[in-house]
């Protein structure tokens, strides 16, 4: 029997073994999971500054205004979701999703909010991916967002586009309003035919609900303008009541 | 048992603490009970009362609220360094309290009520018993919600000058709000609302002006100064 | 419109990856049937029939499992890198088949099949397709859940030395278990419960001892070396 | 009117001086949040690691283990908690409760846990508190764990007991078993008296149910050992289940 | 057994107060179908209809309510004292037939019904079984969330004097209610929500009023006397 | 043994069942994807007034549906009398159907589409597979909640006269409703929700009304007549 | 109007179908009455009460209940292949039934009550008015969850040979179980909890096995076949 | 204006009515701390044998209630007909003190308090301010819940005879629930939950039983005769 109890030893320790090497694979996975979630608190916290730096816009000093955004914004970039593209490099980004999600997704709300104000029009996954491609180590596979948190951060953006509206109408920029408008539509438009398809589309449900709030509320604001405006075109004899409102009080005053 | 002794402890620590908190309530349900008849008196604004008189009697009730927050930061000295444990307790009264005397600050003067002066006014002491900045900035908030209304209600009444002086006020308040960086919180929301109070003092400016009711007072805002037009 | 493009490339990479998703349910949808007839033909070894038998037939479907995952791993390989993504759609059932693999090697050999030995088994491949370590794990601890039943119908059958062979078993595993840090997860749950596994075997083994049921076999474990004697 | 405008702008320039000096205010707040939720989840995750190296005690390497778990332990308060003394030294540790609340609970789980397995006895809180003063600046006052924190912590210690308990009877250490039950029967027994009175003892309340189920899982176990052990009494004819039932591994195996 | 006997006795007093629960819920729910009948007949009141012919049809309906609590009164009768204790199975109906009545009354007189015509008016008697005081003052509540519709569609329909006449019914409304210092419950959270209907019906006079339509009549508030006129 | 004759029948109709279960759920699946691209076209009636093309695209999808209903109607033709067991995989499919295209009926002639012609729409035969009355009832309410959106979007649009005919559809259609006595059920809940559209648009009609932008058509109501002209 | 007709056959239809559900409601509340006697008798078997006694007793229930399904079968009846749309109106209760007369049945004869004949039972005709089979397979399930308690009894009581029977019974239940490919459903779930009363019975067999309490009956389990002997 | 002096009167109806419900709180707060100390000392229970000092110490509680119920009493006596208004308030703190009395009872004696008794303990009057008899019986659940707990720390205490006397004790008070034809709500639930004492106490008898540690005293049940011996 000592034969019968050395391989008892013997199994015994192959057990400890393995098991010594699966207790080293989960404290690294839970290590790195932990410097996961603080990079993306960061890019959370700093994201949401950058939006409020966009919402500080108004036609005075449109230009001054997004430029510190748009140095906010790159220094979020380099020093926050860089941490995240170093973390997550060469290995499975698709594991740690939970934890950096909801940052990345206030990421891309930030970055696109930017780049309406800017440009006027909606900012590509591709074209945020292809700035996150300088901070890889070129050996390894780039961390590239997915259409998930991408469309995630995106239904996010129409909330900012909505307060941005309300803001635009009381600055007399009704015309800027009504393109957001148009342009928060379209977005819910396309995203109604998207949204069902999506890995897992509880959450983005809930978002479509509030989307939908957002994009009504633009609505109705534009609507109060327009039959606010139109009462007095037949006194005036103007056939375009937005010109004439818009340009009101910066004749009147 | 030491175990014993020391929930013993537990307990009268807990039990002294809870004592603090019914004389803070105490003191609470007064403030609120004040706050409603200062409410009242500050309610009938809407129904355009001449102004001198309510602010008269508003103001009787400050020194009342200075009475009681007297109260409330002598029960809190008892505790210092724990203003943050029972701060649950006050807030929203106080909130409420801080948008009644900044809305008949500016009643009276056209102006804001500086985070400072409405401590004075309640008789708070900043180094020992201050008023929390975001219960303040909240306070602003509640007070910028009731001007749509003060403002429909002025115009109702004949006061055709009201809506451009309020909107002036309220353009410069909004701008100052935007420097803020908020989390997503109860202040946040409120600021959020701010935005539509603007947007109707706007709508009933526009209402005054485009009719040839509005006095010809100095205008909203120099030309190129931030803010709207 | 750019606007709709992206949008349809979107639809495009999502009906890509639902297509991906269906052809994974398919496999995992007979993945789970085979499970329930092999767990069919395991479960009556509590019914005390003649193991080599069991071991045959249930031997049979590792065969069955190693086709399985075959496909699954194709599909995969369609979208390097994206294992995670969809590894909600066959864990659970994943997780089982490691329980009953786990089960019947050791019912085979009396020794707990190691994570490389499963994914070899079940024809995986680490670098490409493997095993995660946390479902192995979970498996393991499903294993664990069956012995106790296991014990006391084999005692009622008349085997009164297994007791003391899973005793054995189980207090090792359990050890080895004791080495890791978990989260509050599910695995933590099911760690737990493995104490309440192996409480019971100890009373069974303890029931058979006190009445001199139990053969001179060797002891559980020699004195000195880690773990319950 | 000139007066009068430049009035306005007086106006105006002392309330934007003032919404600066508020906005720094808020900043600072939320960065020093964010840094104490961090410190806390640090805390956290270092505090459970304690926690299971204590469970790996068993009679053999009760002093390897337990000896590991101070060292550790004390590397938790010292890498840190004392980030979290640091951060919330002089100012008030109740604004910022919230954000750190969770670490130290766990902390307290851990701290007394290794402590009742080395001692046999409850940690007190003014113990704890104690170690934590060399942390602090002198000329600040110094953090102090407050008894809510401290009682929360306690309740979570329970089930870590009880998983103990239940392990302790396997392996044949009955009387530290019934030892663990008659402690946390008393924990349970004065928690009823001072949960009620507690600031918000909404969290508590779950707690304690979920102490009851503990309490009673110690107790069905004892039970069953005392029963079990009680059926060959009379043929045996000893007079102590508990002495013989423990006794009886280590001479038979 | 005495138990048993007890027991017996229980069974005997739970039937019967389900007993009476049971036709209790029997008139209630023929008052709850009046009150739709009645409900839809006022509605039209909103699409402008002559209000006489209205109101003919809608008062049919009180008697009916009067049966109705003249049953309920008969069954509550038996036991005395226990008002209180199957209050809630017919609260929420009654809240609701009272905002009709009270509204029924306004738009035949445009004053509030007072409480005890309330009573009169469904058959109530005080002193057996009378009106809760509550309940009368949330019909009340129920009864002003209606008036913002009624305004905006009479003025649609062209009567321009409807928002002035509403206003200070509302406002002496309001006032009445906040000198009640009301608990936090439901009564509290519907006359919170009256201050919006306040609030719609300002807005719809001020429309009415910055247009010019407004008729000359007399204004919404007496010169120096407060209190409705 | 009879036993296993038993459950082996068991398995064969349970598994017939669910065979038919999954055939029922493809089918519904694809309406369910057509329901969505119906949908997003329909959709772009808020974008501009509707145009004939929008309607002709929005058409093209009824025959899809017509498709999808007969072979639905085919697998449950195989099992006659359980259309109800079957009932609640299709039911919220088929009522969001319902919706868009009682909608698309709407704009087309400004009528109801009645619960026959939409039965024709979808070439269900109400002998064998028709259309749930309840499922056709939610439908229609449904659709009553696009409608304050779209009077909006119309006025923006700069059709004035919108707010009237959609109010005089609105006020019909709930009417209608009313006579109902429905009980305290998912349809009840969605007709309560009505009021609030009604309402909505109410407050549309007046903002126009009052600004004298609406045309002079005919009035929402005739006189004196009750129910729709 | 058109639209007034047709909502007015809506009326008569959901009140013709509420009335058949109120119909329903009162024999399903006498059936559940009924169930409960039968339940409160069948009971004593846990306190050992002679079963011949006891069987007698519950078999004057079983008539009870051929009269409660007659009266449902005949409402149903109106209205023909409308079975499963009010299903849900009786199938709980219905389940209980079932359970009660399984175990009844077994107690009186050791086999399960096939379901031709429990429906031949409760005097229910497969082809007009049947018992569903899933509430058949449900109600079985709920026997089985008494057993355990039942053998616990039983041994306490001193019949020793009880977990035998019991455990034979259960475990052929339990593979015929199996056979079955079931859904993710209610019925699986009250399936999947089946194996904790086996694991119970098994339990209690052990206990009695291993003292040497079990009378030399025939075994568990036959050499060799597989299935019940 | 009858308008103020009608609300005048709501206002002070409402702070009589509100004063009162202080005055309950207060005294029921006291109930409340009263029920914490009797119980934390009857938790004693479960660490060892009943003692009489143990019970002397509860009884001490009983005359502490005592005065509080006298103190309640005296509050309603004001207001005579409205027990059942403010019923809420006090009723869940009763449930718990005739939870605590009744086991007290029972550890003395063996036998249920009774109603009756149970309203002469704590010097209730049942003509004036009673005790509500779901009140009593929701108390008594509560006490059994505890009972399985008590069973387990004696027989571990070394009193093999606990388990039978509480499962007799604890048979007969169920099948005396039996009798009554409970409503779905609380007392129902609770009553539900009493099957699980019930069960956990067989299976604590049946652990005694079978390893032969029960005392031969008499049986569970009487031979032949229903009901408690
Ligand atoms: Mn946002
Ligand atoms: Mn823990």
């Amino acid at each position: 029997s000592s034969t019968k109890r050395a391989r008892t030893m013997a199994t015994n320790s192959s057990m400890r073994d393995a098991f010594s090497k699966h207790a080293e694979y989960l404290n690294n996975l839970n290590d790195k999971r932990e410097r996961v979630v603080k990079a993306s608190r960061d890019v959370t916290m700093n994201s949401k500054k950058v939006i409020f730096q966009v919402h500080r816009m108004s036609k005075y000093n449109k230009e001054e205004v997004l430029e510190k955004a748009e140095k906010d914004l790159a220094a979020v970039t380099n020093q926050h979701v860089s941490r995240l593209v170093k973390e997550l490099q060469g290995t499975d980004f698709w594991k740690l999703r939970r934890a950096y999600s909801p940052g990345i997704q206030e990421y891309i709300e930030a970055a696109t909010f930017y780049n309406f104000c800017k440009t006027g029009s909606l900012l590509k996954l591709d074209e945020i991916n292809s700035t996150l491609l300088p901070l890889s180590d070129p050996s390894l596979e780039p961390l590239q967002i997915n259409v998930l948190d991408y469309l995630l951060g995106l239904a996010d953006l129409t909330g900012e586009l909505m307060r941005l509206a309300i803001g635009q109408i009381s600055d007399g920029e009704l015309e800027f309003a009504e393109k957001i408008c148009r342009f928060v539509r379209d977005i819910y438009r396309d995203l109604t035919l998207v949204v069902p398809i999506m890995d897992d589309s509880s959450d983005m449900k809930t978002k479509m609900d509030t989307m939908l709030q957002s994009v009504m509320k633009i609505e109705n604001a534009c609507f109060s303008v327009h039959v606010r405006g139109s009462e007095y075109i037949p006194l005036l004899g103007s056939n375009d009541p937005s010109s004439f409102l818009v340009g009101l009080p910066d004749i009147e005053l | 048992h030491s175990l014993e002794k020391q929930f013993e402890d537990f307990r009268l620590q807990l039990e002294e603490s809870g004592g603090l908190r019914d004389r803070i309530r105490t003191v609470v349900s007064e403030i609120e009970s004040t706050t409603r008849l200062m409410h009242a008196s500050l309610l009938l604004v809407h129904q355009s009362r001449p102004t001198p008189e309510l602010l008269e009697k508003a103001k009787s009730y400050v020194n009342v609220f200075n009475d009681h927050y007297k109260q409330l930061a002598e029960v809190l000295g008892e505790c210092s360094g724990q203003y943050y444990r029972y701060h649950g307790d006050w807030r929203s009264e106080t909130q409420t309290v801080v948008s009644l005397i900044v809305f008949m600050h500016w009643l009276e003067t056209g102006n804001l009520l500086m985070h400072a002066e409405a401590e004075e006014k309640l008789g708070l002491n900043s180094s020992e018993f201050g008023l929390d900045i975001e219960d303040y900035l909240i306070g602003v908030c509640f007070m910028s919600n009731e001007l749509p209304r003060y403002v429909v209600n002025q115009v109702t009444a004949g006061d055709y000058d009201c809506p451009r002086k309020v909107l002036k006020f309220l353009t410069e308040l909004h701008a100052a709000f935007r420097m803020l960086n908020l989390r997503n919180d109860f202040l946040r929301k409120k600021f959020d609302g701010m935005k539509y109070d603007l947007r109707r003092v706007e709508e009933v400016y526009y209402d005054v002006k485009i009719r040839g009711l509005a006095p010809n007072g100095e205008p909203v805002e120099d030309q190129g100064a931030q803010g709207p037009p």
